[in-house]
C-alpha cells in the first residue's frame, strides 16, 4: 500500500516492543463475535493509483461540466473565474495539511490569514466584525436566526422571513427550529417585479427576535433593507441580511451600511468554484462590536507575542463547545478553512477596484441577457432591479423547459419548479444567472434555443 | 522578514486581474476589437441600491499575492512537514491523488442544481460513496449532507429526536460520558436535551451497571464515542446497546475514531444506531487549517426514515439508492412500504462533494484490504508510542489493555510548576506540532496521541526520542520550558490580551477619510 | 496588467528620483530611428488570465490527447503514469521559481535533490557518477560522442554510429559533428530480429573515438552491449550507450556493469510526461571515475559547511562555460532541473522494487501484444527480443496505416517511414510501444483495427 | 531537524506506487476480479538480457515522498518568497496560469510523433508563438528547437557557418566582446571558431572605430549582447551591424536581455542576423531550479535557408509557416523558389513544447501594450537601484546614462580584506538571494543587479534599504561578515574540498553485499 509506510518487518518488531503475539492481539478488546476475521465481503480490495484516477475520471466525464455549455444557474452557486494562483495557494502543503490553529506559534500562516480574511468580510458586508467562517450560506443563516433568540435572550420567539429567501435556507431554518421553541413564519415568494418589503414589515410585531431578508433576494430582486431595518429596529428585532452572491456588492450597497445587524452569506462565488453544491463557504458578520459575543464560530484576534511581536491567536473561544460543551454559543467545531483561504486570496487579488470591475461586467452581461431574452416571443422579465439574476416568465412549464434546453447541450437556469416542488404558480419562472464567464455568444445561442423551445 | 498585512501593503486600487480586453485573441496578426456591447448602451437596473461608498478592500498584484501568501505559509506546521500527533484529530497524509481527482471538469465545475441527466457522474459518486459507508459500518443508510462532524452528530440526534416523536415518545435526557468530545453535549443541547454525565469504570470504560441503573422512560439515548477519547474500546458496547434499546432509547456512536476499527468491526454489528464519519480522519480528505469538513451519518434501519434529505439507503434487494426530494416520497412508498418522515433539511444542496470525491478516492486506492491495515497500523503505531513511552510518562489506563488509534499520557511525575503545556511547548522547538492537550478532561494534565497510520518506524523513533527528551526535562524541572517555544516563528502569544481587548479587524493606523478610510469604523475593541 | 506592480504613481516618483522626465529619457541610447513610438501594430493588446485560458484551451482541444485514445507511440519518448504527488512537488514555489543553485547556503533543497538524483541515475545505469542532467537524449548523445573525442585528445577522428541509434540522435550528432573534425560513421537499421552487432564490430578500428548503441534499439532489439564493449576497448575505443526508455533497465542489465564507458539517455519515461517533445531530460553517466574531469554539465558533490554540517555544492565547475569560456567542456550553461526533480521524485516513489514492478508488467503487456497483433494475418512480429516497444511489419506501408488508423481513434505506433523519410525498404515497420498504461481492451481494438486495415 | 537522503530513509524492498491489483473497481459490490493474463502465460522476450544484479534503488511510499521533498523544497530561496536580484539571470514572477495551460491535457499529452492531424492546436501553439517572437523582433524566420539560451546560440552561430559555407567562404573568427556571457565564447570555439576580443570604450560599450579596424575577409561574424551584460544599450548597435555586414560577416545579438528591450525597439531594425531568446527571461518560463530552458533563435532573410529543422518562418504574403522536415523542400521550392540549406537538427522532436505553451500564454496576456510595459518597469525598476545606491556603491558606468534593465556595481571603496562575496553572503542574513557577483568580469567585484519587473516600489525600497545597509558595513569594515550567513539553512560551504575530493554519489557508509550492497562500487572518488 503505496500510503502505508510500515514494512512487514517493521510490523514484528513493533509488536515484539509492545509484547503482542500478533496485531489481532491489540484488538482483543473487541468482542469476539463482532470482530471481522477476514475482509467485509463483496468489496473490492486496493487498486492503483492509475486505475483509481481512470475509474474516477470516467465519472467526472459522465457529467456536463459548466465551461462545456452555456451556462446560465446560480440560484446561490455562481460559476465565476477562479485565478489559476488561487489553487495554487490552496494546494500549498503549509496550508492543505495543517490543522486548526490552536498552536498559535507554529500556526501563523493559517491565523494571519483568517484575521485578513475576516477583515476582508467586515469590510465587504459593512460591518465590525466577521467570524473566520462557517459551514456555508444557509447553516450560516440559521447561526444567526439562533444567536438573534440569544440576544433576545429567549424572550422573543417569532422569526419573521422574508417569502424571497433562498427555500433551502428557509428550510434549514425551519428544520432546526423544529428543535428549538421558535416560530418561524415565512411563505413562498410572490412574483412581482420589487420585493413585497411592506408585507414583511408588516410581520414584524413586539414578539419578533429576528427578520431574515435575501439581498439581492431568491428572484434578484433588491428589498429596500434601510426600510426594512428601520422597521425592525421600531420593534427591538434584529435585522439579518442573507446574501448568496458576494460579488454583487461591488455594485450595491452593503448590508451593514443599510442597517443589518447580523449579515451572513454564501461566499463560495469568490475564490471557491460551483464543486456540486460544496464545500461552499458560510460567511457570519455583526454590525456592532457589542454582538461580538454572542456570535458563533471561531474568531481569530491580534495579539503579541512574549517578546512583543505581533502575532494572531483564536480567542474568545469561552462561546466554544470544547470549552463550554453544552453551554456553547454553536456546537459547530469545524470551519470552511481553506475555502475561507480561497475566498481571501481571490479577494486580495481582486481589490476593491477588481471587485468593483468585476461587479460591473456581471451585471453589464446580466442586463444585454435580460434585454435579449425578454425580447424573445412569450419571455416577459419580472424584475424591475437586480444584479447579476434576475426572473424570466415563460409561458410553460420551466422545469421541462430547463430540461429540453439540457437535451440541447445548454444549461438554461434554475425552474422555480425545482426550488418550490410543493408551491402553486411559479412553475413558469425560471431564474437566469450571468456572470463574467457567460459570453455575448453564450447569450445569443440561448436566445435562438428559447425562441425555438417556445414556439 | 515580517509578513504585513494585506491591508500594509495593498491598496484600494491595485488589483491582481485584468477585465479590459481591447482585441481578440488571433493569430491573423490583424487587430480585431471584440467591441463588447458597451455598458453605457445598457442602462443599470441597480436603481437607488448601487453602491456609492468604499468598501476598503486592499488589492495585490499576483506576484505579490503569491508571495504574500507562500511566505506566510512557511510560518505553518503541517502534515506535510512532520509527524502530527494529535489525539482524536487524525492527523494523517492527505494523497495528492485526491486532490487531482477532486479538480476534474466534471466534479469542480458542475452547479448542484443542474438537471439531473447532466450530472449523473456526481449522483454516482455519491452513491458509491454510500455504499461503502454503509458496507464498512453495517448500517442501513446514510445521510450524505452534514458539513462536518459535528454537523453529522446533530444529524444522528435529530433522527433520534424525530424517531421518538413519530412514536409520541418525548424523552428529555441523553446521557454522555464525562470523555466524550465537547460536540456531544453542545449538540444534545443544540437539539434541545438535557445532558447527564455516564460515570466510568476504573478502566476508564463505561460502567455498564451504572449505565443500566439509570436508563429509564426519560433517556432518550446515549452518545458513547468508540473507541472513546481515551483509546479505549468500549468492550460491552453491545451490551450498552442493548440495554438502551430495551429502555426504548437510541445509540449514537461518535464515529470520530472510526479510522481505529475499520475493517475490524462494523458499528451496525454493536447495536448502533447513528454514527457520523469525519471523512478527514478516517478517510484523509485535508483539514486545511481547519476545514472544510464532511460528516455523512449513518443510520441503523429504526432511524432511515427520519434522515434528512439528500440520504442514500440500501433497499431490500441489496442496491443502494441516492434519495433527494422529488423523489422521496415515490422511493418510500415503493421500497418502504410507506413515507418517509424526513426530519427536513440541514444545508442547501447535496453536502461536501469536494470532500466526497477525495475520500471515494482514498478508499477505492485502499479497498476492503487495505482499509483493514489503515486501523491495524494506525493501532499498532499508538501502542508502540504508548509501550516505548510508559516509562517515563504516566500512563493512566495502560494497565486497561491495549489502545486503540491514541495512547493518552497525564502530567504525574512532572516537576512542581511545569505543566502539560510546558511540554508541548517545549516539543514546538524539537520540530513537533504539540500532541492533544488537556483532553479527555478526565485526566489531569492529559495528552493524547494518535500518530496515525501513515506514519514510518523511522519517524516514530525520532518522535518517541524527542518526546522522551521533552518528559525527562519536565520531570527533572527544566524552568526554560516555561518560556518555549524558542525556534518557533513566534514565542508564546497573550491570549489573555487577546480575549479581553479583542482586535478581530483590522483597523488602519492613522483612521483617515482616503480611499481605504472606512477605517475608523472597523477598529477591533 | 495583473503581473506589474508598478502604479502610475510609483512611476512618476521613481522617475523624479531618477532625474528622469518620463520613461523615454531611460531609453534615450535607444538610436531615435529605431525605437519604437507606438504598439508594434497587427498585434493584440493583454487580455485577461480568464480570455487566454479560454483560448489555449481551444489550442488543447484540438489536439488527441494519448489519454482518450488506444495509444502505442513510442520511439524515443513513452507514456507512463505519473504519480499525482510528483506534479504537486515540482510546483512546489521553493522549486519551481528557485535559480540554478549558485548560492548554496539557500539552495540546499536543489543541490541535495540534485546530488539524490545523480546518485539514482548512476545506480539505474550501473556508473560511477553522473551528472546533473541535460537538455534531452539527444544532445546527451551528442556530448557524449564530443567527450569520447575529448578523452582521445582530438587523435581519433571516427566515431561508430550502430544503425539502430535512433534517427534524430544520429541527425544531431552528425548535424555537431559537421563543425568538428569528426567523421560519422552510420546507415539506417537493417530489418532483422536482432541488431547487426557483428558488423558494427566490424567498423571500429584504431581510429576510432567511441561506438555509439542504442539500448533497446530504435526497432526495440537488444544489442550485446557486453560483446560491443569488448571489441571497442580491445582497439581504445569508448562505448557509448544510449537507453530512451529507463524503465527498461528495470528488467535489463545496466550498460555500466556490461562495459559500457559512458551511459546517456532519455529520462522523459520516469515522472517528466510526454509533452509533444518537451522539455525532457538528458541523462548522463560514466562508468569509471576517472572520466569525471572531462564530462560536460552540472555536477553536485557533497561537502560541508563552516560548522562541519553536511552540505552540497555544484562542484567541478571548472570544466564549465562561466569559468572557462571558450575552453569549457561544453557551451551548455542550462540543465534540466525541474525534469531531474520530476525524475527523482518519481524514482524514490517507484524504488527498487516499483522500477522492478513497473518493468514487468510493462513487458507483460508487451509481450501479450507482440503475440495478439503478430497473429493478425498479414502482420509480422520482427524481434526475437524486446522490452516494451517491438518492430511489426505488417505488408503495406505503415505510415498511411497510422493514418488510417488515428482517423479511427487508434495511434497505433510509429512508422519508420516518419523516423527513416530517406530510407528505402522500411516503409512496412511499424514501431510499437506498450506500457502499464496500455489495457488488453486497447490492445484488442488494436488488433481488430489491424485486421480491418489488413484486409 | 536535518532532513536525511533518500538513500538514508529509504530502501529497495518500498515503494510509494501499487501494481497489483486484485478486482475491478466497480460499485456493484460483488468482487470481480480483473483476471489480467498472468505472466506466466507469456514467456519472457528479454532472453539473456534480464537483470540479474540489484540496482540498488531506494524506495519510499508516497507520505515519506511528499515530507522529504516538501522539507526539501524549504531550504531553497524561490521568487516566491522574495525578491531575486540577479542581473542578467531575469528572475521575474512566474504566472500560475501558465502552469494550469501547460497542464492541458491536449499539451501535456501529446506524443511528439503522433500524426499531424491529431496534433493541430499543438503545432498551431508553435506557430503562434513563433509569429509573436517574428513580429516582435522585426526577423525573417524563427528556429524553434533549441533547448536553452546556449544552445540556441549554438544554432545561430551553426545557421552563420553554414551559410558563409555555402557561399564557399571560410572564415575563422568571431569577434566577442569581453564582458560577453561565458556561453558566447564557448559557442563559437564549439563551432570551430577562433576567438578575439572587441574592445570597449570608456563608456563600456564596444569601441566602434576599433571594431572596423579587425573586421575582415577572416572574420565570421560578431557576438555581441544588447543590452550588454553592463546593462547598457549599445547605441552604435545599427553601425556595427552595417561595418559587419560590409566586411561580409554576420551579426549574433544574444537575446538574453531581449527583455530590457521588447517592444521598443526591434532587433531586425538594428540589422541583427541571429538572435537567441529565453523563454524563462522574457517570457517567465519557471527557472525551476536550473531548467528547463527554452531557446529559440530569430533569424534575417539571409540566414533563414540554414536553419534547423523544424523551423517557423513567414513567407512573402505576411503567413508564418511551420516547416518540418517532411515538408521542407517542397514548402522552400514553393515560397523562396529554391530548396533549404537546413545545417541539420539541434534536437530530437520539436523543441520546448511545454515552455512553449507557458511563454504564449505569458504573451498572450501582456499583448503588445504589456510587454512594452514590462520593458519600461523593467529599466525604470534598475535605473530606480541605480540611482538609490550610487551614493554607497562605486557604480563604474553611472555616467554612461541610464542603465537598461540592470545596475552595475563594483567593490571599489570596500575596506581592506573585504569582498563582493562577503557583501553577497551577508545579504543572505538579510533574507536576500545575492545579485550576480563577479560577472561581468570588466568590472572588478562587479554586482549586478536586476530587479526585473515584476517587484513593487515598496519591495524595491525595501531591498534598498538592505543593501544600503550591507555596503555600508563592507566599507566599514564589518569583519562579521566575513563568516556571513549566519541565518541561512546552511554556513559557508567548503566549495574546494567538494572540488579537490570529489563526492558526486552517494556511498553507504558500511559498504556491504546486501539488497542495496551495490554500494561499495560508487564511491566518489
Amino acid at each position: 500500500m503505496r500510503y502505508l509506510p510500515l514494512s512487514d518487518g517493521d510490523r514484528t518488531e513493533m509488536l515484539a516492543k509492545i509484547g503482542a503475539k500478533s496485531i489481532d492481539d491489540l484488538f482483543v478488546d473487541v468482542p469476539a463475535e463482532a470482530r471481522l476475521s477476514g475482509l467485509i465481503e463483496g468489496l473490492p480490495t486496493h487498486a492503483s493509483e492509475m486505475a483509481v484516477e481512470k475509474h474516477m475520471r470516467k465519472l467526472s466525464k459522465k457529467n456536463l461540466a459548466a465551461a462545456d455549455a452555456p451556462f446560465f444557474l446560480g440560484a446561490g452557486a455562481y460559476r465565476h473565474h477562479v485565478p489559476a494562483s488561487v489553487d495554487h495557494i490552496i494546494q500549498r502543503g503549509e496550508f492543505l495539511t495543517a490543522y486548526t490553529p490552536y498552536q498559535p506559534e507554529i500556526a501563523q500562516g493559517t491565523l494571519q490569514m483568517l484575521f485578513e480574511f475576516q477583515s476582508q468580510v467586515a469590510r465587504l458586508y459593512g460591518c465590525a466584525v466577521a467570524n473566520a467562517s462557517m459551514y456555508d450560506g444557509s447553516t450560516a443563516c440559521w447561526e444567526a436566526v439562533a444567536m438573534a433568540s440569544r440576544v433576545a435572550r429567549g424572550k422573543k420567539k417569532k422569526v419573521a422571513l422574508s417569502g424571497a429567501l433562498h427555500p433551502h435556507y428557509a428550510e434549514v431554518v425551519r428544520t432546526m427550529a423544529k428543535f428549538t421553541d421558535d416560530e418561524i413564519a415565512g411563505a413562498p415568494p410572490s412574483l412581482t417585479p420589487r420585493p413585497d418589503d411592506d408585507g414583511l414589515i408588516a410581520r414584524i410585531d413586539d414578539n419578533t427576535s429576528c427578520v431574515v431578508v435575501q439581498y439581492p433576494d431568491i428572484l434578484g430582486r433588491l428589498p429596500d433593507l434601510k426600510r426594512i431595518a428601520d422597521a425592525a429596529h421600531e420593534k427591538g428585532a434584529l435585522l439579518i441580511a442573507v446574501n448568496t452572491e458576494p460579488v454583487a456588492l461591488g455594485a450595491i450597497a452593503a448590508p451593514g451600511d443599510l442597517g443589518a445587524d447580523i449579515v451572513v452569506g454564501e461566499g463560495q462565488a469568490i475564490g471557491v468554484g460551483l464543486q456540486f453544491g460544496g464545500p461552499y463557504l458560510g460567511l457570519f458578520a455583526v454590525r456592532d462590536e457589542k454582538h461580538v459575543r454572542m456570535m458563533p464560530g471561531r474568531l481569530c484576534g491580534e495579539t503579541v507575542d512574549a517578546e512583543g511581536k505581533r502575532g494572531f491567536v483564536l480567542t474568545l473561544s469561552t462561546r466554544e463547545q470544547h470549552i463550554r460543551r453544552e453551554k456553547a454559543t454553536s456546537n459547530i467545531c469545524t470551519n470552511s478553512g481553506l475555502c475561507a483561504l480561497a475566498f481571501s486570496v481571490h479577494m486580495t487579488l481582486l481589490g476593491e477596484k477588481g471587485l468593483r470591475s468585476l461587479a460591473a461586467e456581471n451585471h453589464r452581461l446580466a442586463c444585454i441577457a435580460a434585454d435579449r431574452l425578454s425580447a424573445v416571443p412569450g419571455v416577459t422579465l419580472l424584475n424591475e432591479h437586480f444584479f447579476n439574476e434576475f426572473t424570466l416568465q415563460v409561458g410553460r412549464d420551466a422545469r421541462e423547459l430547463v430540461r429540453d434546453l439540457a437535451d440541447k447541450g445548454i444549461l438554461a437556469g434554475v425552474s422555480l419548479g425545482r426550488l418550490y416542488p410543493d408551491s402553486e404558480g411559479l412553475d413558469d419562472a425560471l431564474l437566469v444567472a450571468v456572470t463574467e464567464t457567460t459570453t455575448e455568444e453564450d447569450i445569443e445561442v440561448f436566445c435562438d434555443a428559447l425562441k425555438e423551445a417556445l414556439s | 522578514l515580517e509578513e504585513p498585512l494585506i491591508f500594509e501593503i495593498g491598496d484600494t486600487e491595485t488589483t491582481g486581474v485584468d477585465f479590459e480586453f481591447a482585441s481578440k485573441l488571433d493569430l491573423a496578426g490583424v487587430e480585431q476589437p471584440a467591441k463588447p456591447t458597451p455598458a453605457s448602451e445598457t442602462t443599470s437596473r441597480l436603481g437607488d441600491f448601487a453602491r456609492s461608498e468604499a468598501i476598503g478592500l486592499p488589492g495585490l498584484t499576483e506576484p505579490e499575492t503569491v508571495r504574500h501568501y507562500t511566505r506566510l505559509s512557511r510560518q505553518n506546521y503541517a502534515i506535510d512537514l512532520g509527524l502530527f500527533p494529535l489525539g482524536s484529530c487524525t492527523m494523517k497524509h492527505n494523497p495528492r491523488l485526491n486532490e487531482k481527482v477532486a479538480r476534474m471538469p466534471g466534479f469542480a465545475d458542475v452547479h448542484p442544481l443542474q438537471p439531473v441527466d447532466t450530472v449523473r457522474g456526481a449522483l454516482e459518486v455519491i452513491n458509491e460513496l454510500a455504499f461503502w459507508l454503509i458496507e464498512l459500518t453495517g448500517m442501513h443508510s446514510v445521510a450524505m449532507s452534514p458539513k462536518a462532524g459535528a454537523h453529522g452528530e446533530l444529524c444522528g440526534i435529530l433522527c433520534i429526536r424525530a424517531a421518538l416523536e413519530a412514536r409520541g415518545d418525548a424523552r428529555e435526557v441523553v446521557l454522555v460520558p464525562e470523555s466524550a468530545h465537547g460536540t456531544n453535549p453542545a449538540t444534545a443541547a443544540f437539539a434541545g436535551y438535557k445532558i447527564e454525565d455516564i460515570p466510568a469504570n476504573e478502566d476508564g470504560r463505561v460502567d455498564l451497571e451504572a449505565l443500566k441503573a439509570r436508563l429509564g422512560p426519560d433517556v432518550a439515548g446515549v452518545m458513547i464515542t468508540n473507541p472513546s477519547t481515551l483509546g479505549l474500546f468500549e468492550r460491552d458496547m453491545k451490551a450498552i446497546s442493548d440495554a438502551v434499546h430495551e429502555a426504548g432509547g437510541f445509540v449514537y456512536c461518535d464515529g470520530a475514531n472510526f479510522n481505529a476499527i475499520v475493517g475490524k468491526v462494523r458499528p451496525g454489528d454493536l447495536g448502533v444506531d447513528a454514527m457520523h464519519i469525519n471523512l478527514h480522519k478516517t478517510f484523509s480528505t485535508p483539514h486545511g487549517g481547519g476545514g472544510p469538513g464532511s460528516g455523512p451519518v449513518v443510520l441503523s434501519e429504526a432511524l432511515s426514515a427520519f434522515a434528512p434529505l439528500p440520504y442514500t439507503a440500501r433497499t431490500k434487494d441489496g442496491v443502494v439508492h441516492l434519495v433527494e426530494e422529488e423523489t422521496a416520497d415515490s422511493f418510500a412508498e415503493e421500497h418502504f412500504g410507506g413515507k418517509l418522515h424526513s426530519f427536513g433539511r440541514m444545508t442547501a444542496f447535496h453536502g461536501q462533494m469536494g470532500m466526497f470525491t477525495r475520500a471515494l478516492t482514498y478508499i477505492l486506492s485502499h479497498g476492503a484490504d487495505g482499509l483493514k491495515q489503515v486501523a491495524e497500523d494506525a493501532v499498532l503505531n499508538a501502542n508502540y508510542i504508548l509501550r516505548s513511552l510508559e516509562d517515563v510518562l504516566h500512563a493512566p489506563f495502560a494497565h486497561s489493555g491495549p489502545c486503540m488509534h491514541e495512547a493518552l499520557f497525564g502530567d504525574k511525575g512532572f516537576a512542581e510548576g511545569l505543566s502539560t503545556l510546558d511540554l508541548a511547548k517545549a516539543l514546538i522547538d524539537e520540530g513537533y506540532h504539540p500532541m492533544t492537550m488537556y483532553f479527555p478532561l478526565v485526566v489531569h494534565g492529559a495528552m493524547l496521541i494518535e500518530p496515525t497510520e501513515t506514519e514510518s518506524k523511522a519517524a516514530l523513533d525520532q518522535f518517541i526520542t524527542a518526546l522522551r527528551s521533552v518528559a525527562e526535562r519536565a520531570k527533572g524541572g527544566d524552568e526554560s520550558m516555561k518560556a518555549a517555544p524558542y525556534y518557533a516563528p513566534r514565542r508564546r502569544l497573550d491570549e489573555t490580551q487577546a480575549a479581553r481587548k479583542p482586535v478581530l479587524a483590522y483597523q488602519e493606523a492613522v483612521p483617515e477619510a482616503s480611499s481605504t478610510g472606512m477605517a475608523a469604523k472597523y477598529g477591533g475593541g
